[in-house]
């Protein structure tokens, strides 16, 4: 059965139809990719899910519990982790305490108050593997602000992963990373267990098809086709709304 | 109650909020709009008023005497704006000490200059009369103070809607690199609209020193019902301080008939019901500050 | 243990920042005044007061308190303008045994529960504020009087005071108005005041508040139309002043007028308008009395001892600008003197006349009256 | 390392409990009064610096928990129950009044509070019968902690010491562990910190109302001192010193706000008392700290430091700076 | 035209651009590429004045422009589309492309002038929404935003900072002829991107930087052709 359902979703913001009945089911262990125009309603969708935005129909439900309508903070308790579009980190932070919050957010230990953080080994081993698997260790104590932007979309990714979630939203994470970086993250998601199911919104195309199980394409808010790669990238429509000439490819 | 005194009473708290609004509007700019927390903002109305008294005193004659404070007030606006608010921005609470010690100052200044005694204002001769309003005697010179409110309502609606003014300056708050990066000369608008607020928070000063009364003292008073009326009205709006100017007037006028003993708190109690309900204010462009 | 020619040490608590400024700084004036008069001296020894601010607020007071006893070693205390702060400081008082000679608090209790064989008024108190001029303007000026006062302690006994003797002398308190202290606009109360058509108004109002008072109450077209009395705070300098020709016909008792004709007050006011240039206020005289008071008492006892002083205290008589005055044992509170006044307009500047007694000799009782209505 | 992060406390400590050996009467009065301000302060030092919550409003709890042992101690004279009485009282109030407010931010927060005092000050100071309304009451409760009453100045001060130490201790365990790293996660960013799982308004809520109840506390105490409480110590005028002492000594530190006290209470008393252009001078002071020594008086203290101590130190101290600290400085001292 | 000579610039006391020297010709488009933390946008933010260069020398149509304050440069016409968006939150779309607004006195007689109209044509969502505040817009639509506020100041020079970001492959695209009709009018552009193949598309000129240095300079097609480099420096 499908670990993670959205049911005939809408949502509107005064006015402005953003999503129309939108159903979307993702298996457990699966690499579900979203794609769409700008302003098709991919972002929406991802808020609508986590809770970040109340939705105005339909219901979201992950292991046969509905979790739409619950607060944000819920979703994760769930398993269920996002990254952001726009990077949205503590930027007055290190890198590391910026982990070290990611990793304590679902830790029962997250309402202590009478011993200091750092004497919670394990938190402080998690942020270490963390930081060393992503190649962040020689910047740990760097204030994110002064990060550069690429790797600031980095910490975004490593942020959702801390709280060892089994249902991975990723919103654009390659955007604004250099090739080089995008192989790595790319590949970083490859190897994840399949035991994370992912839900990844991205517009690089090589990302997309390196990664993806299935495709959903949005389109005005609607799900506009649905299926594996192939059929996806074999679509004309698609191709015409979405892909466009691919002329780039062979500049 | 007769309707004609309920009107008569609806009457001082529409005057009262008028009132209320010349002396916010100043804020509303310099708080509400530019987000710069100014603890000095009743500093400003003492400089207003205690020059114009010496002015008159010196008889250089009401009005002239209003456009000279008017413009010295300005001035101390700009020098305070370039030199030491400059270096605080986005920084709220370095604002907050920085103002509050400069009020502290001015407050000071006053007293040593013009001494603790309270001092008054006179009414403009040519306004000191009052009307026959069905029986009730009414003020002239407080229907002039409506007229100038109505007249500072239109000015900030004009800025904030029919010029780019209102726009760039919340562009600044928002990212004051990316603007000038736009070719936008941020500094010059920054302290040139500092200056209206500070000249507009003299001016209510003047106006309002007849009724309002001057003396040292007054000016965290004044301080404390502006802030009142731009939070109730919500920061970033004129609309907000004149709405919020208007309710306050009403109610606390109203209150003082009908709650007599809750009169100390009134105006609290408005604040804290609309911001409940709303809390951004009435019509606040959401948290700020 | 008073060596010859060793220093006395006075402390003075007063309020010199805030709204209560003006009476601080007047009382201040006076008691420079009176010390300046005196060669800076009482008998052979040298006085110095050590003037602190208490920024009219008890926990502020209660600090200086302590650097003018434990650090500063005083000799004896002057002061407060707030009755609170007199509360706050009565029980250390009481501890430490040193005498507040008070300047201007006028709570009444001060003279009742709260009294203290080491603290004595020589300023007024609220009740005395209130109670004088009510008997003649009920018989001269009318039976339905609208009273008027800030809503806080001194309000409400000043008030108090007025209605039953008002009440007494066969008038009618036909509506009881409570604006809060530091009230801006007095608009609401004025247009009562036109719809209640009383014969007179009687307000109770300190410093800025009465100022906007008489001056709004002219904008309103009031003043002419109902006679405006008032407590002796009307009849100042302090207010009248600033108020200008608005506080023009204002009738009430008062304790003192710069117009007193007594020889003390001649040569005063002379004196003190020789070094400030300006007609003195009563705040100006409660200042210069408290000083005279100290000194008479330094002497008589001829130590600064409180077990002495306060024997002295207890019943010294002074002739003060505002007569021959004595503390009332029983109450360590002033009889006073109170003369009928009126604000007239002369040559462009407001000057209190005297029309005649009040009341003479007139004690606060010893204990609370029972209230009226 | 360990020596260097113990050092300073001990000598802290050292210092505190020898002053009165060195002070006049006057002066061990005066820095009780200080220490309980400072507890206040830091009271107040945490909403703002750790969880960015700005207070205009604190001292209504500061005020409650004076006016509980006031009125209380009228009835039941034993100090363990009224100082924790006006502590939970104060706590609570903090709470219920926390879950309506918590919600506004900013100004928003900052009025709001402001009018929640004012409030509670017009309260106290209307229900004269009770309170003594404007005039206040003195307070009738006795300081006894089991062993005979405490009246000395001396016996006094150490108590304050005491509980000012326990609070400094407590307070800093409570920014270094995983809930005080939440708040201040909150602080820097509600909307990731809700991504990431946190319940944002908890957190809130329970370092607010720890917050008034530590106020409470301290209010607590300050009746026990001047053995009389009146409407002022709710004043929203009251609250702006305490918001200024905290920005005055440093803000995002703990220590900050404690030495922002001291300088503050201080140096207003004396100046005061020398002359009557003090708020002149307060003011002067007061830009003077904004222009050059951007965060606060702490901040001006660690660069002397740094400058007088030996260099090799320079990597460990450093991480005390509200810059780098953000209260974070366990993990990295 | 541009034109940067060794230009060092630093953050507080790290030393990230070491000594940079290129120029970008009338009319011409050079791409910047290379790794994240390489300093790419640290150059661009060092040419509009945000992070003034230490030392070096910055010139535009040889009048010197380092030191000057952003809006001077600016007013120089040269435009920024700063990478991120950092879209005004709190004014309208309309308003983001209003405020900047240049009347075309400046620019060039017979070069395109840009104008809401022109804005709204080429991006017509914006248009559609433009009394929502610029931060409900969805990520794609920000940067159109961004590229479209940058054009209301009607540039000679214009900076992009990886302007593709968060862009659909056909907006892509469609970016990709702006600028080389945006050649075409005679501006001159600075690139910076991650899309190779965008970058290599719209470009003439291609710098590769690493650790703050220019370390490989040719035309798109001699990178197409040197594996080395792209493999090395851009991880292709
Ligand atoms: N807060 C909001 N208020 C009004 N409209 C909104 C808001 N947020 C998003 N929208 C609109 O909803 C539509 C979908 O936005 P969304 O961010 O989901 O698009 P997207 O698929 O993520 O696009 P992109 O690929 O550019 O990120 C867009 O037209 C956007 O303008
Ligand atoms: N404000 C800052 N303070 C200190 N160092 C900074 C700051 N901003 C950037 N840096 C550092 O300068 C280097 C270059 O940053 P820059 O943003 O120019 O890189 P970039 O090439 O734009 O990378 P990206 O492709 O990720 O945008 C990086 O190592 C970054 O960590
Ligand atoms: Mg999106
Ligand atoms: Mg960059």
């Amino acid at each position: 059965m499908s670990l993670l359902k959205v049911e005939h979703l809408s949502k509107s913001f005064k006015g402005l139809q953003v999503l129309r009945d939108v159903s979307l089911e993702v298996r457990e262990g699966e690499r579900h990719v979203i794609i769409g125009p700008n302003g098709a309603g991919k972002t929406t969708l991802f808020n609508c899910m986590t809770g970040t935005l109340p939705i105005n129909e339909g219901k979201v439900v992950v292991n046969g519990q509905q979790i739409s309508g619950l607060p944000a903070y819920t979703a994760v308790r769930m398993g269920m982790s996002r990254t952001f579009q726009k990077n949205n980190l503590f930027g007055e932070l290190s890198v590391e305490e910026n982990i070290h919050l990611a990793v304590t957010a679902c830790k029962p230990y997250r309402f202590h108050f009478l011993k200091p953080a750092s004497k919670y080994a394990e938190m402080l081993a998690e942020t270490q593997e963390l930081l060393a698997q992503w190649g962040l260790w020689e910047r740990r104590s760097r204030i994110v602000s002064e990060l550069s932007y690429g790797e600031q979309r980095l910490l975004e990714v490593i942020l959702a992963l801390a709280s060892k979630p089994n249902i991975l939203l990723l919103d654009e994470p390659t955007s604004g990373m250099s090739p080089a970086e995008t192989v790595q993250t790319t590949m970083l998601i490859q190897s994840m267990p399949r035991s994370i199911t992912l839900l990844v919104i991205e517009h690089d195309m090589e990302v997309v098809f390196s990664i993806a199980d299935r495709i959903t394409v949005l389109h005005h808010g609607e799900v506009f086709l649905s299926g594996s790669p192939d059929e996806i990238s074999g679509d004309a429509r698609v191709k015409e709304i979405y892909f466009g000439g691919g002329t780039l490819k062979h500049a | 109650m007769a309707t004609s005194i309920l009107f008569m009473h609806i009457l001082n708290g529409l005057a009262y909020g008028m009132l209320l609004f010349m002396i916010a509007a100043g804020l509303s700019i310099i708080f509400g709009l530019m987000n710069i927390v100014n603890l000095a903002h009743g500093a400003f109305y003492l400089g207003g008023v205690y020059i114009a008294y010496s002015l008159v005193q010196q008889n250089l004659g009401f009005w002239l005497a209003m456009i000279a404070s008017i413009v010295l007030v300005a001035g101390l606006g700009v020098l305070m704006e370039r030199f030491l608010l400059e270096r605080v921005y986005g920084k709220e609470l370095e604002q907050v000490l920085l103002t509050f010690g400069l009020s502290f100052i001015f407050a000071d200044l006053v007293k040593w200059i013009w001494g603790t005694s309270p001092l008054a204002l006179p009414v403009p001769s040519s306004l000191d009369v009052s009307l026959d309003m069905g029986g009730t005697m009414f003020p002239a010179y407080r229907l002039f103070v409506i007229l100038v409110g109505c007249l500072l309502a239109v000015l900030l609606w004009y800025m904030e809607n029919k010029t780019r003014i209102g726009a760039i300056i919340r562009a600044g708050v928002d990212d004051r690199q990316m603007l000038s990066a736009l070719g936008i000369n941020i500094k010059v608008v920054f302290t040139s609209i500092f200056a209206v607020g500070a000249a507009l928070a003299g001016l209510s000063g003047v106006l309002g020193g007849p009724i309002m009364g001057m003396y040292v003292g007054i000016d965290s008073e004044i301080l404390v019902s502006s802030l009142v009326i731009v939070v109730v009205g919500g920061l970033g709006t004129w609309k907000g301080a004149f709405i919020g100017a208007i309710l306050v007037g009403l109610v606390d006028t109203l209150g003082r008939v009908w709650f007599p003993s809750l009169t100390m708190a009134m105006v609290f109690v408005i604040m804290i019901i609309v911001l409940l309900i709303k809390p951004n204010g009435l019509f606040g462009r959401g948290a700020h500050a | 243990s008073s060596g010859e020619g060793e220093p006395i040490k006075i402390g003075a608590i007063l309020s010199f920042s805030g709204n209560f400024a003006p009476l601080s700084e007047s009382i201040k004036a006076g008691m420079e005044l009176y010390f300046e008069q005196n060669g800076n001296k009482i008998g052979n020894r040298p006085v110095t007061v050590k003037y602190e601010d208490d920024e009219a607020n008890p926990q502020v007071a209660l600090r200086k308190y302590r650097q003018l006893v434990d650090s500063e070693k005083v000799d004896l205390l002057v002061g407060p303008i707030s009755s609170s702060v007199v509360y706050a400081l009565r029980d250390v008082i009481e501890k430490d045994k040193i005498v507040l000679i008070v300047a201007n608090a006028a709570a009444n209790d001060i003279s009742w529960d709260k009294k203290s064989d080491y603290i004595y008024r020589v300023s007024i108190s609220n009740w005395q504020d209130g109670t004088p001029g009510a008997a003649y303007i009920a018989n001269n000026i009318g039976k339905k009087a609208y009273v008027l006062a800030p809503d806080y302690p001194a309000g409400h006994e000043t008030i108090e005071a007025f209605k039953a003797a008002f009440v007494a002398a066969g008038g009618e308190i036909v509506k009881e108005a409570w604006p809060k202290l530091g009230n801006n606009d007095y608009a609401t109360y004025l247009t009562d005041i036109q719809q209640t058509k009383p014969d007179l108004v009687f307000p109770f109002l300190a410093g800025t508040d009465a100022i906007r008072f008489v001056q709004q109450y002219e904008q309103f077209g009031l003043k002419g139309k109902i006679p405006l009395t008032g407590t002796q705070e009307f009849l100042d300098p302090l207010v009248t002043d600033p108020a200008g020709q608005a506080a023009e016909g204002i009738i009430g008792a008062t304790m003192y007028t710069a117009a007193l004709d007594n020889a003390t007050n001649k040569a005063f006011v002379e004196a003190f308008t020789k070094k400030y240039g300006k007609t003195p206020n009563y705040f100006n005289v409660q200042g210069y009395d408290s000083a005279q008071v100290i000194a008479k008492a330094v002497e008589k006892a001829g130590s600064v001892k409180s077990e002495d002083l306060t024997k002295v205290l207890k019943d010294i008589a002074f002739s003060s600008p505002r007569g021959e005055l004595a503390m009332d044992p029983m109450t360590h509170n002033l009889t006073l003197d109170m003369y009928l006044a009126k604000n007239v307009w002369k040559d462009g500047k407001i000057v209190q006349e005297i029309m005649g007694d009040a009341m003479k000799g007139l004690k606060i009782p010893e204990t609370p009256p029972a209230k009226s209505k | 390392m360990r020596a260097n992060i113990w050092r300073t406390p001990t000598l802290f400590i050292a210092i505190l409990l020898l002053l009165p050996l060195i002070l006049t009467n006057y002066g061990v009065k005066l820095t009780s009064e200080v220490l309980i301000m400072a507890i206040f302060v830091m009271s107040l030092g945490l909403i703002i610096g750790f969880a960015g919550l700005v207070s205009l409003g604190h001292a209504a709890f500061f005020g409650l928990g004076a006016y509980v042992v006031a009125l209380l101690g009228t009835h039941l004279d034993n100090t363990y129950v009224l100082i924790i009485a006006a502590a939970v009282i104060s706590g609570i109030v903090a709470f219920v009044s926390g879950l309506l407010f918590i919600r506004s931010s900013g100004a928003y927060f900052l009025m709001i509070t402001l009018a929640f005092g004012q409030m509670l000050f017009a309260i106290f100071y209307k229900m004269e019968s009770v309170t003594g309304g404007a005039d206040g009451m003195a307070v009738s409760a006795s300081l006894n902690l089991g062993f005979g009453a405490i009246e000395s100045r001396v016996g006094f001060y150490y108590l304050v010491t005491i509980a000012f130490l326990v609070s400094y201790y407590l307070l800093r365990v409570f920014i270094s562990s995983p809930l005080g790293k939440g708040v201040r996660g909150i602080k820097e960013n509600e909307s990731r910190m809700t991504a990431l799982g946190y319940n944002i308004r908890h957190y809130k809520l329970i370092v607010y109302s720890l917050s008034g109840m530590l106020a409470g506390f301290a209010g607590a105490l300050y009746a026990y001192f001047n053995q009389y409480v009146s409407p002022d110590l709710l004043h929203w005028m009251f609250s702006g010193q305490a918001l200024i002492m905290v920005i005055v000594g440093g803000v995002g530190t703990l220590v900050g706000p404690a030495i922002g006290a001291g300088f503050f209470v201080i140096l207003q008393s004396y100046i005061s008392s020398y002359t009557d252009r003090w708020p002149m001078i307060m003011g002067v002071i007061f830009v003077a700290i904004v222009l050059y020594g951007r965060g606060g008086i702490l901040q001006i203290a660690m660069l002397l430091w740094n400058k007088l101590r030996p260099k090799r130190h320079k990597e460990e101290e450093t991480p005390i700076l509200p810059k780098e600290g953000n209260g974070f400085e366990s993990v990295k001292g | 035209m541009l034109k940067l000579e060794d230009v060092h610039t630093y953050y507080g006391y790290s030393h990230i651009l070491q000594g940079l020297s290129f120029s970008v010709p009338k009319g011409k488009c050079v791409a910047l590429l290379g790794r994240n933390g390489a300093g790419k946008t640290t150059t661009i933010h060092s040419i509009a004045g945000l992070t003034p260069p230490r030392t070096g020398r910055i010139s535009y149509l040889d009048k010197p422009i380092s030191g000057l304050p952003p809006y001077k440069i600016a007013r120089h016409g040269i435009g920024l589309v700063p990478q991120g968006r950092r879209i005004f939150p709190s004014l309208t779309i309309r308003e983001n492309l209003t405020v900047p607004a240049k009347d075309s006195r400046q620019t060039e007689a017979g070069q395109k002038k840009w104008d809401l109209e022109a804005v709204f044509e080429l991006f017509p969502v914006l248009k559609e929404r433009e009394q929502n505040m610029g931060t409900q817009l969805s990520g794609g639509q920000q940067q159109m935003l961004a590229i479209g506020r940058a054009l209301m100041t009607n540039p000679q020079c214009i900076l992009m900072d990886e302007p593709s970001e968060g862009l659909a492959p056909v907006i892509i695209e469609q970016v990709g002829e702006i600028i080389t009709r945006l050649k075409d009018t005679g501006l001159s552009i600075l690139l910076v991107e991650q899309n190779f193949y965008l970058a290599c598309g719209a470009a003439d000129h291609v710098l590769v930087m690493s650790k703050g240095q220019i370390v490989w300079q040719g035309s798109p097609t001699e990178l197409l052709a040197n594996e080395e480099i792209q493999h090395q420096y851009l991880g292709v």
